[in-house]
């Protein structure tokens, strides 16, 4: 650790302390999960830059979505996404999230991930290599010290627009809503 | 006691793969488990009648992750039926041989999933690490570390690179002298015995009755195994054998699972000195007018998990008329598990799925 | 003097035992072949969490976990850090048995709000793992006390001091074998880590905690690193006349411990019980008669 | 043993085609009602081994085939034998609209989740099955999805890209 780092920690412990403490949460939710085994095992040991994986959503702050997502995983996700505390951080992994990738045409899986919850990075690819995730980290870093890694603030702040999208993917969602929408009407469900 | 109804899954440590099984659970006892897929469910069957035929081998491989050279072959063979294609001699070792290296891979997966989940992080991590190894010679060969789309009809992309063959022996033997080890710390440690023996226990008329393929029937006696009923690519030209347990439980399973890894590497020992020169690849008709006549075929092959089938129907056009896989985790995940989970306890959910070795995604599709 | 202390020994016991919680995770990383975190990264995962929002599940939520906080940090005021310790007049070995108690019992009070089944099934497993090592760890601090004829542990340790450690000594070496086979246990560390078993039950009665609570959670647990240590220290290898080879006598032990982690898959329930209430409690059992034999 | 085979399932059932494409491999054509005896007839035969449940939509012959494949499993766990060889494509067709079939979870019981997913994809539903709870699927589809008239290009287009973007205003 040198002086600069030092200073950085004095001066925003909590943006510090976010950067090199990732507790990704465990979620297989495609088949990008296949590279996560060895970028947390001996090989390329993701723990050296704190990132290891945890049990619960209440544990973690990083949400690597590990591939394609289909109709009922987003379900999953979304509920697991806002069981997380906040400051949390997506990473949309492989090209499936970002717009469909090989299942474009699919009735069961979701284009764009980023209508329904929102994301901080992606990695494209198919599959990304284990390399792939030590950069999106490291790009994640410089992200979070500029304060760009914002994505639940956008959640909180479009919350509406979101819960609109969630609804009209998976129509009446069970559970209340994480903030207040204040307007009644949630668009046409189908 | 109070009834509880836990969700195993689809976020949990213990899950591989993204499934979840719904238990009613009394104190530390289950009363009934459901199991609960389409958490991958792309409808792949369906994306493959709107695809051409040399499309969809990009495609296929995408089904099961874990190991997708199994899907590839499996959709090559059922192509090459319908299509009439004869497949080189040395193409059919290549196969072969890029087939066990697969299985040893998965394999390894497995291991690291069985340990990892018996919190046995040492072994899990020396499992994946050598895993690695064995990608690092896929990417040698194909350019990919997971999706390889290497099988092709008419035999296989490229030829074994130079040098190629004393690599594969290497990190074979590199990997194998690890096994004294991985014995030592796992296959003969006592707490593996008593967390293992007797777990999700099947008699041989169970498993027959429930569809049961692969290690889950081989760990009950029965050397059932396709690589030796109905032989492809180059199987029956080597002398092997198919390594059986008696006692059907969650540890003759995974003991099957290291024996038939052992076998698989001899395996490829044995094919890589009588490989033949040669050409590997029988061209194709032009891909994008490639037209395979009206018939239906069903092949099969064995993946690292079981009996993997692929029924096929063609009706003369450019696009497969229809495509159905049997998936040997089909039964394993929603039939078997379901019986065995009952009366099991909460710390046996995972000890019991993934000694079945159930993989999502082939669920699903 | 005494007042200094008090403040320095919980902060002394909290620096050491997260200073085992760095070791542990930089050691298992390096018997896996990895490189493994640094070895502040305990620290650093504290002062994220301390950073993030917490939802509670109610008033005992929090209640429990300053609960189970305040018995372990009581407990370090009775134990002997070197010659370092607060309340050494006072209490001492049937204070710290039950005092040792509320740890578990706090947690569990606090998780239990929570309504998530997964949380359920591991405070039950809790509680069952701390009845089974409770018996053995009874009888091994009563050996212990016949044997010293006094129920204070600074006087176990002068006298040990004085003869030797009670590790070496006839009788007492079977209690001090049987404190160390139930230390894991009192660790959760494998084969014993049945509560907060992450793949089965979702690493159990943390389930639920986030934010701060999983903060002082993680505290909480380096303190019972440090006192279940502390006191095999002080029981069975003769404490120390100094901090730093009390430091360096806890480290070795914490080690030892450390490589059965890393070798045993984690028992079922019923089989960690089984284990724990047959070889660790023969063995006190067999101590505390010998010891009650050659007394009288 | 192919043709000893064909000839007996042609004297014990009449409105049958039997035909032997290849070697490893019998297709057998029957009336959805004689489809139960059949199975019933091969297990006790020795294709105990039910590999798949398959179901085709012929749009065009506006009906349904269902596709039983029968292998078999070793006898006496020591020798592989010329059966395990064989393959059993047993084929019926029954009518577009409504689809009905009788379950054969009685004779195969590892034909539930088949018929489950079949009754989920292509909308056939199986008279005695148990729990035909939806499988795979998340939402509920006017035409079941594997059918041939089921466009998913078209579905796609018209569900997932009519959902908008969330707009972001810049700070």
């Amino acid at each position: 650790m040198d002086r600069n780092q030092i200073t950085k920690w004095l001066k925003a412990p909590a943006k510090m302390a976010n950067k090199y403490s990732l507790h990704a949460i465990y979620f297989c939710t495609g088949c990008g999960i296949i590279e996560i085994p060895p970028v947390i095992t001996s090989r390329w040991d993701a723990e050296r830059f704190g990132v290891i994986p945890v049990a619960t959503p209440r544990q973690a702050n990083l949400f690597l979505i590990t591939g394609y997502v289909s109709v009922k995983t987003l379900r999953a996700i979304i509920r697991t996404y806002e069981q997380m505390p906040e400051p949390k951080y997506t990473v949309g992994f492989g090209s499936c999230p970002i717009n469909g990738g090989m299942y474009w045409d699919s009735y069961n899986t979701i284009k764009h991930l980023d209508k329904y919850i929102p994301i901080d990075g992606w990695i494209a690819g198919c599959m990304p290599r284990p390399e792939a995730i030590f950069i999106a980290v490291t790009h994640l870093w410089t992200l979070i010290d500029k304060d760009m890694a914002n994505g639940y603030i956008r959640y909180r702040e479009n919350y509406k627009s979101y819960r609109r999208n969630q609804e009209l993917a998976l129509g009446k969602l069970e559970w209340p809503p994480l903030f207040p929408v204040s307007n009644e009407s949630q668009g046409n469900v189908q | 006691m109070r009834e509880l109804e836990l969700y195993f899954g689809p976020q949990h440590l213990g899950m591989v793969g993204n499934f979840s099984i719904t238990l009613k659970v009394e104190g530390d006892r289950i009363l009934e488990a459901q199991a609960n897929p389409g958490y991958l469910h792309r409808g792949f069957e369906k994306l493959m009648e709107y695809r051409t035929w040399i499309q969809n081998f990009p495609m296929v491989c995408r089904i099961n992750v874990v190991e997708p050279d199994s899907m590839e072959m499996i959709y090559a063979m059922a192509v090459e039926k319908l299509a009439g294609i004869e497949v080189p001699e040395r193409a059919n070792y290549v196969r072969s041989i890029y087939l066990e290296l697969a299985r040893v891979g998965s394999h390894l997966f497995g291991l690291w999933a069985y340990a990892n989940m018996l919190g046995f992080d040492t072994v899990a991590q020396w499992a994946m690490y050598h895993r690695d190894l064995v990608l690092d010679l896929f990417e040698e060969l194909t350019g990919g570390r997971v999706y390889h789309i290497y099988i092709w009809p008419g035999g296989v992309r490229r030829d074994f690179p130079p040098g190629f063959k004393e690599k594969v022996v290497n990190t074979l033997h590199s990997i194998g002298g690890c096994v004294p080890d991985y014995d030592a710390t796992f296959f003969n440690n006592r707490l593996f015995y008593e967390r293992a023996n007797g777990i999700g226990k099947i008699t041989q008329e169970q498993a027959k009755q429930w569809g049961a393929t692969g290690q889950t029937l081989r760990a009950t006696g029965m050397p059932y195994d396709i690589r030796k009923a109905e032989p492809y690519a180059a199987y029956d030209k080597v002398d092997w054998d198919v390594p059986t347990r008696e006692d059907g439980d969650a540890y003759s399973r995974v003991w099957v699972i290291r024996d038939e890894m052992i076998e698989s590497v001899h395996m490829i020992f044995k094919l890589l000195d009588v490989m033949p020169e040669g050409s590997v690849y029988n061209r194709v008709p032009n891909p994008f007018k490639w037209k395979i006549p009206k018939g239906e075929a069903y092949v099969r092959c064995e993946s690292s998990r079981g009996e993997l089938g692929l029924y096929m129907v063609s009706n003369g056009d450019d696009k497969p008329y229809r495509v159905h896989f049997r998936t040997p985790s089909y039964p394993n995940g929603l039939i078997i598990l379901e019986k065995l989970l009952k009366n099991a306890s909460i710390a046996d959910v995972g000890n019991i799925m993934i000694s079945l070795y159930v993989v999502a995604p082939e669920i699903d599709r | 003097m005494r007042f200094v202390e008090i403040i320095l020994s919980p902060l002394l016991a909290l620096v050491v035992g997260i200073f085992f919680l760095g070791l542990a995770r930089k050691i298992m990383a390096r018997i896996h072949w990895r490189y493994g975190p640094p070895l502040i990264q305990p620290v650093i995962d504290i002062i994220r969490l301390f950073y993030q929002k917490s939802v509670s599940h109610g008033r005992m939520f929090d209640l429990g976990i300053i609960l189970s906080l305040v018995g372990s940090i009581v407990v370090v005021l009775f134990l002997p850090f070197g010659k370092m310790c607060p309340f050494s007049s006072s209490g001492g070995l049937l204070v710290i048995l039950y005092m040792m108690l509320l740890a578990p019992l706090g947690i569990a009070l606090s998780a239990g709000q929570a309504a998530n089944p997964n949380i359920s099934i591991g405070i039950s497993r809790k509680l069952i793992l701390s009845l089974g090592y409770e018996v053995p760890l009874l009888l091994v601090l009563l050996a212990v006390m016949t044997r010293y004829k006094t129920i204070s542990i600074v006087q176990v340790v002068n006298a040990q001091q004085s003869t030797g450690w009670s590790l070496f000594s006839f009788p007492l070496f079977l209690s001090g074998l049987s404190y160390f086979l139930i230390l894991p246990a009192i660790l959760g560390l494998r084969p014993f880590d049945v509560s907060s078993a992450p793949q089965e039950i979702s690493s159990g009665p943390m389930a639920e905690y986030g934010g701060k609570y999983l903060a002082l959670v993680t505290i909480e647990h380096a303190f019972v690193l440090f006192i279940s240590i502390a006191l095999f220290v002080n029981l069975s290898l003769g404490g120390a006349a100094n901090p730093v080879t009390f430091f360096v006598k806890m480290l070795v032990v914490f080690l030892l411990g450390l490589c059965i982690n890393a070798v045993f898959p984690r028992f079922r329930i019923e089989q960690a019980i089984k284990y724990l209430w047959k070889w660790p409690t023969l063995l006190a059992f067999l101590g505390l008669i010998i010891t009650m034999v050659i007394r009288s | 043993m192919n043709n000893s085979l064909r000839q007996k399932l042609e004297a014990t059932f009449k409105d049958i085609q039997v035909s032997i494409p290849e070697d490893s491999k019998i297709t057998i054509t029957a009336e959805s009602d004689s489809v139960p005896a059949i199975l019933r007839f091969l297990k006790d035969a020795g294709f105990d081994h039910l590999a798949l449940l398959s179901a085709v939509d012929w749009i065009e012959d506006d009906c349904f085939e269902l596709c039983f494949i029968l292998t078999s499993y070793m006898q006496n766990d020591d020798e592989v034998t010329g059966r395990q060889r064989l393959h059993i494509i047993l084929k019926t067709r029954i009518p577009r609209e409504k689809p009905q079939f009788k379950t054969v979870i009685g004779i195969f019981p590892n034909a539930e989740p088949y018929e489950r997913e079949i009754h989920e994809l292509f909308g056939i539903n199986f008279e005695g099955h148990p729990r035909l709870t939806p499988l795979l699927l998340e939402r509920e589809y006017e035409i079941p999805p594997f059918r041939k008239d089921f466009d998913t290009r078209k579905y796609v287009k018209d569900l997932f890209d009519n959902i908008p973007f969330v707009e972001i205003e810049e700070k």
